[in-house]
This record gives C-alpha cells, structure tokens and sequence, in this order.
C-alpha cells in the first residue's frame, strides 16, 4: 500500500531505463552484499481501514470532554478558539519547513515576528526566539545560557519546582558539569529569601517561576531579582503566560531572561507534546549573542519595502557548529504561531479577562478543597492548588476515578515532606458542577 | 502583496474572544507589589480581522501542497491529510498527560506500536519517543553514549568524531553534551577517509556520528570497516537518522552496525515540518544501552493486555524534554506506517532513490553545474554551481532565488560544506516525473540566462511577493519584535 | 496565474486511492447487456498530485477570508469556524438518516431546538427545516399556499403577485408551483406602489411574495398596510427571507403581517456559502397553515423527553427534498445561534445597518455615483453608475471588474432590475470600519479613473488570475465538459 | 455575545456621528412604531460553552463508527478520503459564494467545470450542470423538463422507486398537474416490460435506476429507452454513480437525461444531508435550453487565455424570472467539488475497484442472509439486498439492535405486497465481522 503517495511508482521502469539502469537494483548497487533486508512488518492498510483501526485506539482514551478532571501540574486544559485549529492546518503554515527562502516564506516569517512581538509585551523583554521545544528546555538552555555569560556553574532554582523540569535540567547541565542549587519554600510556600540569598553567591543564574510548582503567585520577584543582580548572576525567570494579564511582566521586575510555556495559548494538551518554550532576554548585546534558537527579525527587500527574515543566525548550530549556542534546529514554530494567533485573539482585554477568570475559579476550587482537606499555604493561587490528605492520596484517587472524576496529580514521591499532597488545578474551562461534584466525591471519600 | 503587521491592524475596543464566566465572581486580590502595572500593548481585532489576517500570510507561504520542495536533508515529502484527521481525534488532544494510566490505554499503545515499527526498521532493541526533534534526538544520544562510558569507568572518551559533511547538529549536540569535537575528512569520492578516521580514533574516542547515505547523498560503502574500526577503538557508533529515506525499508541501521539512532518522523515517516516544527526525534539503542535512556519508557504488560509508562530505567540519563514527547506527532507517523506497511516502505525508498538520481542524469553536463564526486547517489544529490559561478559570477544563492520566480522551492544551498556553491537537491519519492522534469527544465533555463544575462539571475528573485530580503541588514540591524520596531522607527533609525 | 485541467495532469498508471478488501473474493458476473464497456476516461493521478491540484485552485478563489465580499442580497458575512468544528463532529457526519430514533437524539434535538430559535425570530408557529436552499423553501412555501386555497375550495386563487424588485427566485418559484406572476411596480421612494397593489389584489390572488426590507435594502414602512390589503382580498402574505439580516433580533416578519416565511441559513445564520451550494432554507408559517408542511417534522414528547419524527401532517404538501434537509447546515446555524443569543443577534443587524448606511453616507455625492429612492438604506443600498455610464462610457460591470483589481470583491450588479447600471452593496456586519473606507476609497478611485482614463476602467481587470472572462463567446460556443472541450479541440473549433 | 464577530460594534457611536446620525434609533425610524420587539431567547455564549454543549448533544448520536450498520435504501456509509474534506474546508473554496465574478473565482469554476467533465464521463453524456439539490429533486426536475420539452404531462416511474423520491416528484409535478404512474415490477424484481410498454404511450418521460429500490441491477435499460423513444417520451435515468465503473454509461444505452446522486462521492452520510443532484443531458439544443440548474463553461479571457465562467444563463431565475427553467439559484456546488476531489483520486481503476468491492461484498451479504431469511429475487444485487422475515421486522429489529446492530430499513408500510420486507445494505466500508455477527444475530432472533 502507499502507492497512491508514489506518483512515479508507474514509471518506474521507464525511468530507470531513460537514465541507463536496468534495474532498482542497480541503484543500491553500493550497498554490501548481503545488508538489504526483508522486514518483518505488517502489511499497508487502505486508509479506511487504518482510520477505523486508530479511531478505535485513540477511542480508548478517556478525554477531559468526558471526564471532569482537575490535572494540571504544567499541563492545563484551556479552550483553543476553533478559528485558530483551523488556520494552523493550513497547508501554507502546516507543511512548510524552516523558512530558509524568505522571499516565499513571508506569511510564516511574520507569523513568527508577530509572535516574538507578542511574547515580549507579555514578559517586557524586547528579545524572544521563536521558540524552544518547552518550557523545560527553555529553562535548561537558560541555565547553560547563564553559564556561558557569567562563566560561572552554579543554577540556582527552587525546590517547589516541577520534577519535569528539574530532570530536564539535571540532562541538559550534565556535560558542562553544572552544579544545581535548590532553595526551599517557606512557611507560606513562597521561596525562603534568606535561604536564596546564600545560594545566590557565585551563581551563573538564579531562577524562580510565577505561579510557582504549588500555585502560588511568587511575591518577591523583583527583590529575587536583586538579590541574583547583587552576586553577579543573571535573573531566570519561568513565567506562566496565561497570568501575565494580571501579574507584571517579569522584564519590568528585573528579569533577564525570561521562559515559559508558549502551548498554553492556541494549543491543546496532547497528552503533553508538541509545546513550545517561550525565550526571551534583554536588549543586550552580550546576552543576545548567547542566546540560543532561531529569530526572526524585519528587514528590507530589495525594492527597500518591509520583509522578514531569519536573522542573527552565526549563533546557531548550522553555521556555528560546535561552537553554536545550542544545538536547536527544528524548533516548534507551527505551535508558536497558534500561540500567536490565539494572543491576537485574546488582546490585552481577553489576557487580563483570561487571568481573571482562573484567579477566581482558582480561588473557588481552593475555598472548597479546603472544606474536605488541608490546603496548606495561604496567598493567591493560580490554577494549581496544593492539598493535603489524610489517608494515602492513591486510595482518595481511585475512589474518585470509581465517581468518574480525574483527580489532582499526586506528587508526595517527590516532595515527601508534603504527605499525601496532590495538585488539584483549575482554567477557564473548569465548570462548577465538577468542582461541586468533586467535593461531595472528597466528602464521602477523604 | 504585502500584510500589515497585526499590530497595525489593531484597533482600541475591539476584542476577538470569547470567555467563559468564573465559577465565582469575588474579586482576587494580587498583592500590589506582583500585580501587573504595565501596559499589555496586544493587538485587538475581532475574530474575522484575525482570520482574515493570518489566511492572508498563509497565502505567502510556500509549503509542500504548493509545488516541489527538494530541500536536501529535509526530505520535504507530501504529509498525506489522514494524518491530520487521526491527530484531530479528541482522544489526541483532549488528554493530559498525568491522566491514571488506565484512562490513557489508547496513547500509551499507540506509542507503544509506533516502537515495535521503529524497532524493526532500525534494527534497534529499544526506543524512547521523548526528543522533541532531531537535534534534541541527537543530544540524547551521544548523552546515552556519554553516560555509557562513565557508567563503565572511562571518564577520559571525550572525544566525538563526526564526518566534515555531518550536518552542523552532529557537532552542536555533541559539545552540548560535553564532548570535544574531532572533524574526519570526506575523501574525493564523497565518502568518509578510513585513514583519517583510523588515524583519529583512540582512548578518548566516544564514538562516531554518521548519516548513512551521507549529506552527499552518497552511501558510505565500507561502512562495515568503519564500525569495526570505531568499535575496536572502544567508541560506539552513532546514526543520524536524517537520511533515512534512502534505505527505508531496504537496509537496517542496526545491521550497518551503529549503536544508537535517531529518527526524524517529520521527515521519514511524514509529518509536516510546520514551518520549522514540531518535530520528533526518537532514539533507537541496542540492547547494552537500553538501561541509560531517558524515562519513562513505554511498557507492555502482555498478560493483563496493558500498557503503562516504566520510569524503572536504573542508569538513566533523566529527561531531555518534559513529559513523553511530541504525542500528536507520533500519532501522524504510526497512521503513516500503517497504510504504507512493509512493501509501502521499501518502495519509498526505492522511489526516492530512483527520483534522485533521474534528476541526477538529467542535470548533469547542463553547463555550468558541477556534479562532484560519485555519481551514484541515494535520495539526495549535491550539485556545485562553481563553475557558473567562476564564468558568470552567479552564485548558489542566485540559481536559488531565481528557481523562485519558477513557483518552485530552492534546494538547500551551501550545505554540505565541504562543496562549494552547493546546491543540495533531494526530490523525494512524492514528486511526479513531471514536476522533477520542469525542475532540471528551471536549472537549464537558469544556467542559460546565467550565461546570456547574469544580472537577471543575480537580481531574483522578481515575482515573489518580496523581492530578495536583505539578511545583512536584518543582522546588523536587528529588529526582532514590534517593540524594537517601534523605539527604533522613534529615533528615525529604520523607515520600513 | 493558470492551473491545467485535472484531465491534463492524467498520467496512466497512476492512483491516487486505497480500497478495502472485499469480504469474499467471489467474480460477480453483471449481466452482459448492462455491464460497461465504454472506456471510462477519468483522470489518473496520486493523493499529492490531487492535493496540489485543488489547493492551487482554492487559491484562485476569493472567498469571505480573502477580503470584503459585499455582494448585495447575499449576506456574506464571515463564517465562524467553531460552525465548522461542531460539523465536524462524528455525530454529524456517520449518522444515517434511517436510523432508530433513540440512535440519533442528539441530531433530532439540534433540529428540535434550531426551530425554536427560528420561530422565535420571525414571530411563526411551525418550520420545516427541509428546503436545500432558500429558492427551494419559496417553492415550499408557495406550494403550502397553493394547498391551503385548494383546501380551502378556492382552486380560482391561481395569482402570485411579487414586486418588480423581486428577487428572480421568486416570480421562478410561483410559477413552478403553477402560479401565474403578477409583478407589482415600485414607487420612486423605491417601495411597494400601494395603489397598484389593491388594483391587483382580487379574487385570484393567492398571495403576495415579499422581502423586508426590500432588495433596494429599503424598509416597507407601510408593510402592514399592504398586509392588510392582500389579506382582506383574501391572499396571504410570504416572506422572502433574504434580507432578515437588516431586522434580526428586532423585527419579526409574523409581527408584520407575514403568514409565510423562508429563511437563508447560509446567509443570515453565518453558515458558509460554499462557492453556491449547500444552503438551507427553512420555512415558517402561522399555526393555521401548519398542516401543509412537508413531512417529517421534529417533534418532541417532554414527558419522556424524548425528541421524534413526525410524519403526521394531516395535509402536507409532501416532501421537497429527499429526507430532512441539509443537517449539516443546521448544526452549523444552531452553533451560530447559541452564540450570539438574544443580544448578539440585535447587534448583528444594528451594526449590519450601520455599516450599510455608513457606507451610503461616505460614497454618496461621488461623481457618477447616483443615489436613486431614499437615503435611509437598512443592511444595502443600490447604487446606480447611470450618470457615469452616460458622460464616460463606464458601465457598472467596468466598475465590478475594476474593485477586483483593488483586492476587493464586487458588489451585485444589474440587480435589482429597476436600478439601471445597479450596484447592490451589502458590507455585513463583520467587516470593519477600515474595509468599509477601503471600499468607498476604491470606488471614488474608479469614479476618478473612469472621468480620466476610461479605457483602464472598461479593460479591467488587470491584475487578477485571468483578466475579464468572455461570456458570449461561453455561450455561443459551449464547452461544458472535457468530453465536449476534446470534441472541439479534434474539430478545430476552438483553440483555447 | 458575538461581540467578536462584530468589529465595528466597539464604533458604534463615532460611525452614527460621522454619518450625521445621533442615535441607532436613527436607523430605524422607518419602522412603524411598536414594532421593533424584544425577544424571547437565551443569552449568547461563550465558544467553549457552545463547543461543549453541542458535543454532549451530538455525542448522543450512535454513530456508524459505534454500531455496525446495514442501512441503505437511497444513504450509504462510503468512506471519504481525508484529503478531500480537508480540501474543501478551504476558506477560499467553504466561504465564496456563486462565482459572479469570474476573475477572482477561477478555482471554484474550474473545480465544477472538473465536476461536470468527470460526471459527464460516467453517465456518457457531455452535458451536466454544477448540481442539483439531490437525486430526487434532479429527477422531479427532470421530470418538468421532460413534460416541457414533449409538451405532455405523463410520467412513467418504476413501483420499485424510493418513496422519499416519488414524494419529491408529487410535490413538484403537482403545480404543473403532471400525471405520475407506476410500472410494476416482474418476478425477477426488474421493472415488468409489458407494462411499461402500455404506460409509455403517451408518456413525456419513462424513469427507471440502476441499481432499482431493491438494490437489482435493472437489465433492460436499452430497451426501455427504445420503448421511451418509441413512444416519443424521453428516457431518464436515475443511476448510482458508484456503479458507474462496472455498469454501461446511461448514455451509451440511449438515455436523454441522467440523474443520480453526486454526494456519494466525498461526502459523508450527514444524517442525509447536504447532497448533489447530478442533472446531465445529451448534447441537443432542445434539451439544453429546458436545462434546470448552473453550469459552467469554458471560454477565453481578454488575453486569449483558457478561463473559466458561468454559462447559458439566460434559462436560469435571474434572468428569465418566472419563465426559467427552474426556480433553483443556490445548488450544492461545494458537495459537488468534494464529489470531482473524490473522483479524480479514484480514477478509472478505482472506480471500477469500488463498484467490485460493492458488488461481492453485496453479494456476500446476501447470501448470508438468505441462510435466515427469504430473499425474494436473484439476480445481482449493488449495495441494497431485499429481504422479508416471517415475524414483524419490528422485532427483529429491536432484538438486533439490543445486540448493538442496527439492521435493515423497513419498507413494509410503502410496499406492504412484500410482507415484512427491508432493506439491509453493505458498501466498501462494510467488515465481514458486522454481516458474521448480524447472521449470527439472526440466527437467534428472525
């Protein structure tokens, strides 16, 4: 099967023949005896039978438009307005590669110019790539970042952190041999400042994140800030961008370089992948020349009118090799540009009415969590919600999965210290029946 | 034709979205000193304005619906639509991924099945589907093979050895996971120099990172000699999984003798590019190495028919991105590999192979372009415009941006580096014999106007929707967000 | 730019589908007499070739995304593409017509509870959501008329009168019904001449057909007189919906005096015109003509909330379409509906209005431009380029085919046909502000070159994908088909 | 809500005052007092309120992919290939409207254009509009037209004809007074040929399909049509086109006109709709100008080029008005252009593969079920297979459907001289499992 995508399969003879070979296997005459194989693979299917096949695997999942859940912990449910499905399926955007012709790749190469542009009034950094594979990543890569700017090898991060992401970190710091300090929380779950301020000696980078792993809005990013700015050590900080509408840009605290998570807008969950990692950095020229991933930038065509282009590319890896400032090549551009389209959509009313909606919802799953459990920290959250239970959260769980409910995520194996504690999150998409419903479940059960 | 930028189309007042009402409407208070001052300068425009915008730059953009892409090393072939139907499944987008295991049967086993696939056409014992893209594949590897080495008491192999021709992720990825760099030299015949290679390997040899057929196109004919040297050494050997296309199907990575691969499903198995990503880029290794890949690992319980995510990898090297990867990505490959199958797959390869080198024959002698080393290529052919370049002063740039006035996408031009003025062509097996025929119809014109009028060709392209882009100026000059743009355009330092 | 024929792309040998096994490969022998022999000449080519195809032909078509497409009597409002997600929804699509009711509640109560919304809006009683199209609902709403005069033992009523301003759709529906057309003349005000009316109305007037506001986009202010003259002579009052965009949310047709009505989901309720086809036109009456509707209607049993199809209508004229009519027009409508609610729709055609009448303001007063009947205008307003036609030559169809080469779409023209040189514009409600200006820009451009440069105008278009297209020829020598066009090609007949 | 869908709503104020209008009252003033109302509705809503709500409503549906299905009788599951519904989701093709202006809608054109080319070759006939609303609406109209090229007012239908379509064709000759009647059916189930010969006597057009109601094959179509042209009525043909690959073009075998159903080519089952009417008609001058429906003609621009434009339109509404060959102005043209997408992917093999698929897997249908009940006539079956049960198919069919089946149509109340008759129906799309397991059913229960 596959032949319907194989227009010169019937031509092959012909072919072959009209450029003097006799036959395929002349063409794969360089190859050792004996090395082609026969595969031990199924048979191609019609298309038909394949779309049945995987409609009924794909069927066995149980989605969240099935099932009320309350997972977040770095993934959320937001709702991706239809228009913005539809326009990154078009095959211009959809089957284009990395826009090495710019005068044919205008539409993408603005696409992503405006989502750069986008990106920096939401974190107040003039300077966005356009895009890393994650948030995780783009942390990692800001670690090493910070490392090649400062020269030094200490990463500075919080323990309420999530443990995605310090994996990827721990990889990524490996080979340059980085050293990675955590600072705890303190009695309010907000990083212990006094605690930070020795970590930050000799740091590369000091990074914190707003909401934090907990939920928590972090309130001292501007002192955090200082504190990295006094040791010499760059101030990394991983913004949520669905808060920005509410919480100031992390660039107007201090930040000098600042990551997130770009799939939260115009992206749907996908079971956790593709995403796309938000990088941006101050208008520095040290920083800039560090700074990894592709950018886009304006420039002229030879008419002198306005025209994009990839710009400052002697960091990268294709010119640069093994010296370039990261290895990122295929980066997650169609997941930015529904990013971007979904911002254009949303506007600065639509990002503060978004945050505004989560704080509350937010704040009505935590007033009721905290009626059947112990909610743990005061302060505003966002989204997540720390909670704690008296019995083992597994046996809380499965009563709840019992109830047709998907409950919080449990993260006691990495934070011991907690018991029983569980993320239980809330978006705009969030209903209250399923909140109403979940606490008459944890009644019953917890 | 030209689009305002989305800023320029905003309006005060105008808004595009739609929200839902909280559940509770009590005010929350942000603590003053965190609570956003600043002005948020987004565009606003109602949702047709949006549309309307973004179909319109849809519109002036090339992709592979729009005509032959022979991006070398890009294998730009056709992303067939039913694997974007299957992705669009709600049981693709709707589920998050700390979902109970239970609840997520249907993707844990299409990751699972997307692995036995791969499995067999590498000739690989184990996969992790983690990497985000090819370059991300790569780093896990030589990680993979990095951690191998301490785990076995030879802190002291630092040293990678990739091919001059590699592409520049080889390198890149190799110095990110702490390796020096050792370069090993093509010979004339366009394959790697056994002497070179010989001469290069020793106790700090880590390994070595190959493209087999090579960025040339070429098919590295002793491969063999070249594991048993690498392997003898105490390196491992590490496949770029970029040019898979020309022996899918055919011949196993596994059996040339490499020890880890990555896959690129964006190009291999045909998932779209969308502009520079998502992609996805697993990684294959033998037995031996299956304990240092990242987690989790996707299992299969036979006896109870369940499949489950396995963090019990003992010596792995972590995690290289969040979570299990590019999900919606392997969706679109697995629905790829099930309607081609096993003789779907070989003919691919044999079609893309065959393509390339029909273009090959019908291109070569045209004056102007040179056809350096071997002439038996795979999937890919490497031109020079050397000698255009030498009688006309035309450049590789120049015959690219003038196949744009054509309606047809440039190859990938000065890469490998080791040809100058190359022009990197890589059909595919998706394009048509016509379409291959009005490509090499395109480059003879070119090299007919680079000798009767070069300037037409040095001015092109000419009826694109810009004019060629002055990436110098981009660079010394840069403009990088509409906030740059606007401070910059206040102080009178650009006017465009 | 220029596509070939899909035939001219043909290559033997080539497929461009996969096709399930059979269950059992038994030979069916289908009787010799009737088995086909003819060669079956349809094109051959590949899934990427197919694709390429139609995707450079959809970028050869303006539609609603590509720009302002304010054809008058149209209603080309933009086309929300969450209509499009719900349509997508497997419950729409492999749901069979036949099936158990209690396997298809979802889809009875989309239609259940779509007619509740429509009755609503326009002030009737009962809807058949059967009619295809909006011409099609006319014919089922002067059918139910023609039965309701049978039943009713007035078989004399055999007249429909319609004004002179009439969409064509109308006088064609009366007539296929068995009707004999009345055309009832305009004023100068551009309204209904009542004095001409009541010398219509008699004893075999079945009925009057109507738009309100009329297609001069012009309110009937005295609609309700002329309601009260047709049905004190007996005939009944229908409602051609065309225009319900300029009176959404705040006018009900049943509040005027209608008795029948039909509805454009397509054009009213956002559903996408899909380059002519699929619409759907609903029809609405007053509960006494109930009975007379095509069967089946949706009903619904509260008690065990239970939603049905009822083919209990006592004097139904039948059917006018096979089964239920274009469902997946009608999810995309209910989608709209529940959107915009009560609210939303007022706004639609206050803004509708507003835009119309914004654009009347700022265009009127330009040179050749003449503004016949009233200036107050509700969702169009008619202009006429008589007086440019007369001092330049420059007929209405120049200036459409001018606004092409601005990007833009035309307006109607010739249409109404008591407008000489008509130019029938209706913006919508969802094009902006800066369209609208762009609009009257282009126009009094036009006006500009028509005094100055005539011939640019009458050759135009000139940047479009053909310049302007021969009808006549079309006409006088058809090529309707490739079999035909191959005919006289062999003929020498043609040379196109 | 709906806000934004309305850019111009944020203006509203400064536009009236631009215009010289105080208020939107204004606007209305020529609206007699009184009459502007407030409506009874609900409140708009969010998109993710809307998309959730909608879901549940159409997640009610037991779809075909959910519950094996041998519905037929005039709806037929077909499987479309995704390529086409993504092609004609295009905006430019989904949201234009009739291509007025030719210049800017060359693509749409010439996709019908393409359509009625493809058509034409399948029927044998060079003359097919863009569409019609479906096959029972061609066929009324095509019985009109018959009645005004032959200035006669009888209409010769098989018995064996879809209610839903005799229904359409009452409803539309009715205005006219056009005379229908019916040619019964003979033991072998084909249209019985004596009484056709009496019922064409002053006929304007005689009807029969191919496949009939019963899903036979008919086999006397040439010589029905020598018996139409006898008696001086013109012969139409309804035809599956899905046949079409193995059965001899209705025009080869001496039709005048052709009608069938376009839409089972690249569009789904839509609960039944939309459709495509095909309407196509022998080269003839006559017949051509008493041609219902749109069609598209290929000629010249002004620079000599191919173009592509609307043609013969002086027979259409908006010019002739009540003198038109038909009222009809929007047909079904993008169900049409999905039709010319699925057909030029199937080419010549593939349309002669589909109707062999069809035919054994109709054939293997029927003889199972003859296992467990009657099946009245041989002969060879396409797509529908009669059969009649001893007791009442209502039970059959619940006990079927409790067993997760949905069986045939019953059509006992249209033709009650066949007892408890339905219709059960296989395609392409049908598996071996659903027939193995509804003979199994039967088994049990018929």
């Amino acid at each position: 099967m596959g032949r319907h995508y194989l227009p010169n399969l019937a031509h092959r003879d012909e072919m072959l023949k009209e450029i003097g070979f006799t036959s395929l296997e002349d063409l794969f005459s360089d190859v050792p005896k004996g090395m082609v194989q026969k595969f031990n693979l199924p048979k191609g299917k019609s298309e038909y039978e394949v779309f049945r096949e995987l409609n009924e695997v794909l069927g066995q999942n149980r989605t969240a438009l099935e099932m009320p859940s309350f997972l977040g912990a770095g993934t959320y449910f937001h709702y991706v307005p239809a228009h913005v499905k539809y326009l990154i399926e078009r095959s211009e955007f959809l089957t284009a590669y990395t826009p090495y012709q710019p005068e044919v790749s205008q539409g993408m190469l603005q696409a992503l110019f405006e989502y750069q542009s986008m990106i920096a009034e939401l974190v107040g950094l003039p300077i966005v790539n356009s895009s890393m594979y994650d948030w995780g990543t783009a942390m990692a890569e800001a670690a090493l970042m910070s490392a090649r700017v400062t020269r030094r090898k200490k990463f500075v991060i919080p323990k309420a952190l999530s443990p995605e992401k310090k994996a990827v970190l721990r990889t990524y710091t490996a080979g340059p041999g980085m050293e990675i300090t955590e600072v705890p929380w303190d009695e309010r779950g907000q990083v212990d400042m006094e605690k930070l301020k020795e970590a930050a000696d000799g740091a590369a980078g000091v990074y914190v994140e707003v909401p934090n792993f907990f939920g928590l809005i972090e309130e001292n990013l501007r002192e955090i800030g200082e504190i990295a700015h006094e040791a010499g050590a760059l101030f990394v900080v991983g913004a949520d961008p669905t808060i920005l509408g509410v919480v100031e840009a992390p660039g107007e605290l201090g930040a000098d370089i600042v990551v997130g998570e770009a799939a939260y807008f115009g992206n749907p969950m996908n079971f956790g992948g593709p995403r796309a990692g938000i990088f941006a950095v101050r208008n520095d020229k040290k920083l800039i020349r560090q700074m990894p991933g592709r950018i886009i930038g304006m420039s002229r065509d030879a008419d002198g009118r306005r025209a994009f282009v990839m710009t400052l590319q002697t960091r990268e890896q294709h010119i640069r090799r093994a010296k370039a400032t990261s290895n990122i090549c295929s980066n997650e551009a169609l997941v930015a540009v529904a990013a971007a389209i979904h911002l254009a959509t949303l506007g600065p009313r639509g990002l503060s009415e978004l945050g505004e909606v989560i704080l509350k919802n937010t704040a009505y799953l935590k007033k009721r969590l905290s009626e059947v459990a112990e909610v743990p920290f005061d302060g505003v959250n966002f989204k997540d919600v720390l909670v704690r239970f008296e019995r083992p959260y597994s046996e809380v769980h499965e009563m709840l999965l019992a109830r047709n409910i998907h409950g919080g995520h449990y993260i006691g194996e990495h934070f011991p210290e907690l018991g029983e504690g569980a993320l239980f999150a809330a978006t705009e998409t969030t209903r209250k029946e399923w909140v109403d419903a979940l606490i008459e479940a944890l009644k019953e059960v917890a | 034709w030209s689009e305002p930028l989305i800023f320029e189309l905003s309006r005060p007042g105008r808004v595009g979205y739609t929200m839902p009402a909280p559940m509770e409407d009590v005010a929350i208070e942000i603590p003053d000193k965190i609570k956003r001052k600043s002005p948020l300068n987004l565009p606003e425009l109602s949702e047709p304005e949006v549309v309307k915008h973004y179909t319109r730059l849809s519109e002036m953009n090339y992709g592979v619906d729009s005509g032959i892409y022979p991006l070398g090393s890009c294998t730009m072939k056709y992303n067939p639509k039913i694997n974007e139907e299957i992705a669009g499944h709600p049981g693709v987008a709707y589920i998050h991924p700390y979902q109970d295991e239970r609840t997520v049967q249907g993707a844990l086993r299409v990751m699972w099945e997307l692995e036995q696939w791969l499995k067999e056409i590498t000739g690989m014992d184990r996969f992790t589907l983690q990497p985000a893209a090819g370059a991300n594949g790569e780093f896990t590897g030589v990680s993979i093979i990095r951690a191998y080495h301490l785990d076995n008491g030879e802190p002291q192999r630092d040293e990678m050895l990739v091919a001059d021709s590699a592409h520049g992720t080889n390198p890149a990825s190799a110095a990110m996971a702490g390796f020096k760099v050792i370069e090993i030299p093509s010979t004339e015949e366009g394959t790697m120099d056994l002497e070179a290679l010989e001469n290069a390997v020793g106790e700090r040899t880590a390994g070595l990172m190959l493209t087999n057929p090579n960025t040339l196109g070429i098919f590295e004919d002793e491969i063999l000699e070249i594991a048993k040297i690498v392997h003898k050494a105490g390196g491992l050997l590490y496949y770029d999984g970029a040019n898979l296309n020309a022996v899918l199907g055919k011949i196993r990575p596994g059996d040339m003798g490499f020890d880890v691969v990555h896959l690129n499903l964006h190009k291999t198995f045909s998932t779209p590019h969308g502009g520079g990503g998502p992609g996805s880029g697993p990684v294959g290794v033998k037995d031996f190495l299956k304990d240092y890949l990242p987690v989790p690992l996707v299992g299969y319980d036979g006896e109870n028919d369940r499949y489950y995510l396995d963090y019990d990898v003992p010596k792995s090297i972590g995690k290289v991105k969040e979570l299990y990867g590019n999900f919606a990505v392997m969706v679109r490959a697995l629905t790829y590999l099930k309607i081609m199958g096993r003789e779907g797959l070989r003919e691919v390869s044999e079609i893309a192979v065959l393509n390339a080198n029909y273009l090959t024959q019908k291109l070569k002698g045209t004056r102007g372009y040179e056809l350096p080393h071997k002439e038996l290529r795979k999937h890919e052919v490497v031109f020079s415009t050397e000698p255009m370049k030498k009688e006309t002063g035309v450049k590789a740039l120049d015959v690219a941006k003038r196949l744009l006035d054509f309606g047809m996408h440039a190859p990938t031009i000065y890469f490998p580096l080791i040809v100058h003025e190359a022009l990197m062509i890589e059909p595919t097996e998706t394009v048509s014999r016509e379409e291959l025929d009005a490509y090499v119809e395109a480059l003879k014109r070119i090299s007919e106007e680079a000798y009767s009028n070069p300037e037409l060709v040095k001015g092109a392209p000419h009826s694109t929707a810009v004019r060629r882009v002055d990436d110098v100026l981009a660079a010394k000059k840069p403009v990088l967000s509409w906030r740059m743009y606007l401070g910059l355009r206040e102080k009178g330092e650009i006017d465009y």
